[in-house]
């Protein structure tokens, strides 16, 4: 057994980390955040990268590696809050590669996993992360098992979420008119919530290392706030919230690649230690940054913002909780 | 033990519910914090001309000489009105009070009726950037010239600043002293050059608070507040007033925000949900349980003369509570509670600040533990 | 409003805490629950000052005075873990008073009121305080609104349960044979779930005093334990949810004598927050004691195990948090 | 990333399963704490035997020189076999590989064997009344007499005391030395009639643990273990052992636990209660993420030789979500989970003490928090 990334999971991670901290700065996300627009640019060399693709398989023009990987560089996505439509991407692909027909793949895959096409993926009923901007949208109805494909921007109804760091878009009423998926569905939710879980991950990662340099540095009654034993607590309870998900996560990333009997667990695992440490992890990096971290000009809201968007989306940690019961008692 | 109001309290909330009745102040605007300051200046003319701006305060400067109960009927009812915070409320609650027990006769002719009358704001600038809530470690400095003293330092998180016509500033007029010594209370015309206000965006999007940048702003000496070196004591006097009755106000708030949530809750069928139905009633409970709590913390001062555990326990389960009805707000109201501009989305964000503005929550345990319970300091 | 005891109200509390504090002392209560057995002599010196009387009427041999003045005793035999069936004969005496026929009450209120003999109150289904040993039982069934009064010891079969310095017993089954009590039950439970909750009050009073006593003498690393945030700020969340509980304790009391269309929802406020505090405090207490409080030698354990049952009993505060939800959303 | 076994680790467990069906426990005698430790004793001679007793031991010493990997496995299956810990867990876990790191020759081949076999039963002397977990305040103090060391002291927590032929002992040898200088490391024999062994009953009604009163005991000076003022670094190998692969055993045993409260709730139909099912959801996540933790944690050190943070995490998830649960277990279970005697009631009673043994989860957050994650010491 080896819970750990091999060298050449780890070497895409790290290269993606580096990329990420030169070219998608906390400036450039607010930047964009407040323009209400994305860095094309950066989409584009991200899309010459293969990242959207690198778990599409290669038939299809992906780079036919797997979720961890894939998983691995949307943890990296979540640390920096890339500025583009990554994640939502990278969850439409898996959609249509676990549900699609054969020419729903051969239409889609390769555009997605170049970067050509911007896709989303989301619930009946609930908020889509980019899915008001995206070229196609997957829609799935967890109840019924169905899912619908939309193409063309604008499908969904723009949402102007507490999250300006991304487009949002909502699906109301059911299941909206489009071409229907043929395959496993339920599958694709369980992808799209490892993966979200990953994003998640990275966003707990960030909101722990900020708060901990915070720390460190500020001083407050002579000394370091970091030296108050009620902030060295809050701070290992990060710790514990973040390494939990982290854990669960990359469980449920080696699932989707290796063990599929286990995905239903395993994704619900993940999102409900991920949305739970999301929730309640960037809420104590705000409060231990103090006033500092109540301020717009502060960026450790943006990570809180995220983290409420992505605890929601495809079921909150309660339903997940529930899930697994009803999984065990069938 | 007797929980319903005396006839004095009875015949007090009448004759506001009366009053209230007469002159409802409106809906506040939303969106241009301008308009919604003139508004609620407006309000507090309103209040004033009434004869309700500062119930707590005493007859002879145009108050009502309330007890501590029939201010928190005041604020109670305040909050049940959905009626805004008046303009000046730093002026009616901090300020007023302070000039009252440290001021000088002439400084009480100048002052207290222009707050009032809501004709001069106030603000307090008392935070600094590098202290926080450390008043000791305070650094803008104050040196003598002539008749006045020369003021330059930073002050952070200001309320309604931008608004103000004076400062209660504490500054540290000698740099030689121990730490909480060498501090004075002066009161600043924010109105002169040397004295620049920025805003401070929240995260929720709004200004509330604003920096002051100070760079050699005069203060008569007549605008010392108590004596030179006095600035502690004075300031704690401002400090023991900050929660005084704005906590019923807070509460009832918490009860509107509540009942709303189960409103909500009924109309879109999760309240048949038992796991949102067990979290609605544990709100219940905390909300109540803070209600009772600011009662009988006023019932014992009232009795006793002494304040109990209460009054320092209120703000902290106000503030806790706050957060987490909100947050159970995304889970009963799904997409609506996360969209930019829904009142549950402002209030979810903004309720992150409750745990750090007006003491931090780790502050207000440590005062707990060792003033209320008496736990050696380290 | 005056949300605090009057003057005579305080006395009769005052007087109860001198009282206990040295006639139903730690040492006492041990020896008693080692062997099995309460401190008769002290059972009939409480029947002689009116305790277990005090809120019946007087035509029915009480003292008259109200449920206030009973929650205050209750806070402080709660507080004092008293050696005697006085909370079980408090309730069966509040049930009979509530529920009961002329004939029942006249034939039971003289006699709980002295002492004479020792009442028990609980719901089908569960443990029921002193239920095996008292002289009259009353069991009730929340879901029918229905109850039956038991005569004789023994009614009810003994349960040995983790709490040894009271006699447990249960209700198996639906509800048992005996004679209907034809007034209302609903509102009997309710004063049970107030004056269970005055005890819980005391529970928590003496777990925290205890506490702040032990962290201000102990040493660790050169200081006191008390001087450490982390046992500070444990203290201060303790001291919160005892005044939380106490308050909405009092309020209930006083609902109880004064305003009963406000009893439901202040019985359930009340019994909601008593048994989390209970629960919470009493295990917080442990904690803050480190090894020494998990030691049967150190006294702190008994306040959790009478806890644990006080909380479950009646309801526990998920129960009254739903009742809650369900009174405002009939 | 590769969750599964390797086919190395497959064979060990294999071999282990195939083991164990044939050399089952039976059943652990209940109420009876002597009978108790004596079918420990006699399942750790089974282990012995069949060359089980200490599988990360190496294989000179008699054990298989297991993996990090293996070791987990190994008390996994335990865990799963529902085996008991073996009588002499504390000598094969900590004074063991203690004396290895440490010991002369002569140690070696004197005490090995017989820990191994659960021929001499060891106890850790490490605890004391006043010093609690710090160990640099350690009071019990040992004076040179010729060849031989003579010990004063009290010592508190020392589970297996009763049974005990030898004891880790630390003492101070130098009352000069700064506080965590000046102590060494002894091997106390406890069969002299100068070391008392008392029970120390606990909150369940058990006693696994004693307090020692040592009175002049003597130790000859070839049963020092480091050498003289070297204690607390000898000391920090036994408390670096002290949760090696064990903390997989506790995980196993959670795991059945909750699996045993999810039968007890689909047969009393309360898993119908979506408040109960949320919550036994909740204790799945902890469990199974308790559980990638340490396995993560074991892959980060065989990958990168050091630790990462998951090591320092385990105890104290463990140990809340073992209280989380059996107090889940009241509301599930009803009447049951508080009746004495009971499983759950046992549970319940037993898990206050998991914050507390071992480290409070109060120093735990400490160390997480200054040496993970490097936060200033005050």
């Amino acid at each position: 057994m080896r819970f750990d990334f091999t060298e050449d999971q780890h070497e895409i991670k790290r290269t993606a980390k580096d990329l990420l901290a030169s070219r998608s700065t906390l400036e450039k996300v607010r930047e964009a955040a407040e323009a209400g627009e994305y860095d094309a640019a950066l989409w584009k060399e991200l899309g010459e990268l293969g990242w959207p693709g690198v778990a599409i398989d290669e038939a299809h023009g992906g780079g036919g590696l797997g979720y961890v990987e894939l998983a691995g560089l949307l943890e990296e996505s979540g640390y920096a809050l890339l500025n583009g439509p990554f994640l939502a991407t990278a969850l439409c692909a898996a959609a249509i590669s676990e549900a699609g027909s054969d020419g729903q793949k051969d239409e889609w895959l390769g555009r997605l996993a170049s970067g050509e096409a911007t896709g989303a993926f989301g619930l009946v009923g609930q908020v889509v992360p980019d899915g008001a901007s995206a070229d196609v949208v997957v829609v799935a109805d967890r109840e019924s098992g169905e899912a619908r494909l939309l193409t063309g921007q604008g499908s969904l109804e723009e949402l102007d979420s507490i999250d300006p760091t991304r487009r949002y878009g909502i699906v109301e009423g059911g299941l909206p008119d489009g071409e229907p998926l043929p395959g496993d569905v339920a599958a694709a939710i369980d992808l799209g919530c490892v993966l979200t879980s990953a994003e998640l991950v990275g966003v707990c990662g960030r909101a722990l290392d900020m708060t901990v340099k915070y720390v460190k540095d500020r001083k407050q009654f002579g000394r370091p706030v970091g030296s108050f034993q009620a902030v060295q607590h809050r701070c290992a309870q990060m710790l514990l919230s973040t390494e939990g998900a982290r854990a669960s996560t990359y469980f449920a990333a080696w699932a989707a690649d290796a063990d599929r009997d286990r995905l239903p667990e395993a994704a619900s695992l993940a999102k409900s230690a991920a949305s739970k440490a999301g929730i309640e992890v960037t809420a104590s990096a705000i409060q231990a940054h103090g006033g500092i971290g109540f301020t717009w000009e502060a960026d450790v809201h943006w990570f809180y913002k995220r983290a409420q968007l992505d605890a929601a989306f495809l079921g909150s940690s309660a339903e997940h909780n529930r899930r697994l019961t009803a999984l065990v008692s069938p | 033990m007797d929980l319903t109001f005396s006839d004095q309290e009875i015949d007090f909330r009448d004759e506001l519910r009366g009053w209230l009745d007469a002159n409802r102040p409106g809906e506040e605007p939303r969106g241009d914090q301008d308009a919604a300051f003139e508004f609620r200046k407006q309000w507090q003319r309103s209040l004033f001309e009434g004869g309700w701006a500062a119930v707590h305060w005493p007859q002879e400067y145009g108050g009502r000489d309330a007890s501590l109960m029939q201010s928190a009927i005041f604020f109670e009812e305040m909050g049940k009105a959905d009626a805004p915070l008046p303009a000046n409320a730093l002026g009616l609650i901090l300020a007023g009070p302070t000039i009252m027990a440290w001021g000088t006769e002439e400084q009480k002719d100048r002052f207290l009726l222009p707050i009032l009358s809501a004709e001069e704001i106030w603000c307090q600038g008392f935070s600094e950037p590098e202290a926080g809530s450390d008043l000791a470690a305070v650094k803008t400095k104050a040196v003598r010239d002539g008749d006045d003293w020369v003021v330059t330092g930073q002050k952070v998180w200001t309320s309604a600043a931008q608004y103000s016509k004076w400062c209660m500033l504490v500054v540290r007029t000698d740099p030689d002293a121990a730490k909480h010594k060498g501090l004075s209370y002066f009161l600043m015309d924010m109105e002169q050059d040397a004295v620049q206000v920025r805003p401070l965006v929240q995260i929720t999007g709004e200004a509330e608070f604003n920096e002051l940048f100070i760079e050699e702003a005069r203060v008569p000496k007549e605008n010392v507040l108590g004596g030179e070196g006095d600035g502690w004591n004075v300031a704690l006097t401002t400090l023991m007033n900050e929660r005084s009755g704005l906590g019923f106000f807070l509460q009832t708030r918490l009860r509107l925000l509540l009942d709303r949530l189960v409103e909500d809750a009924k109309a879109n069928g999760r309240i048949e949900d038992p796991v949102v139905a067990e979290a609605l009633g544990e709100m219940h409970v905390r909300t109540e349980t803070l209600r009772f709590l600011a009662y009988r913390g006023l019932s014992i001062i009232e009795q006793h003369g002494q304040p109990g555990p209460e009054g320092s326990l209120t703000k902290w389960l106000w503030s806790e509570t706050n957060q987490m009805l909100t947050q159970l707000a995304v889970s009963v109201c799904g997409p609506a509670a996360l969209t930019e501009g829904e009142a549950w989305a402002h209030d979810l964000l903004r309720s992150r600040g409750n745990t750090i503005e007006g003491g931090t929550t780790e502050i207000l345990k440590n005062i707990v533990a060792e003033r209320v319970l008496g736990l050696p300091r380290k």
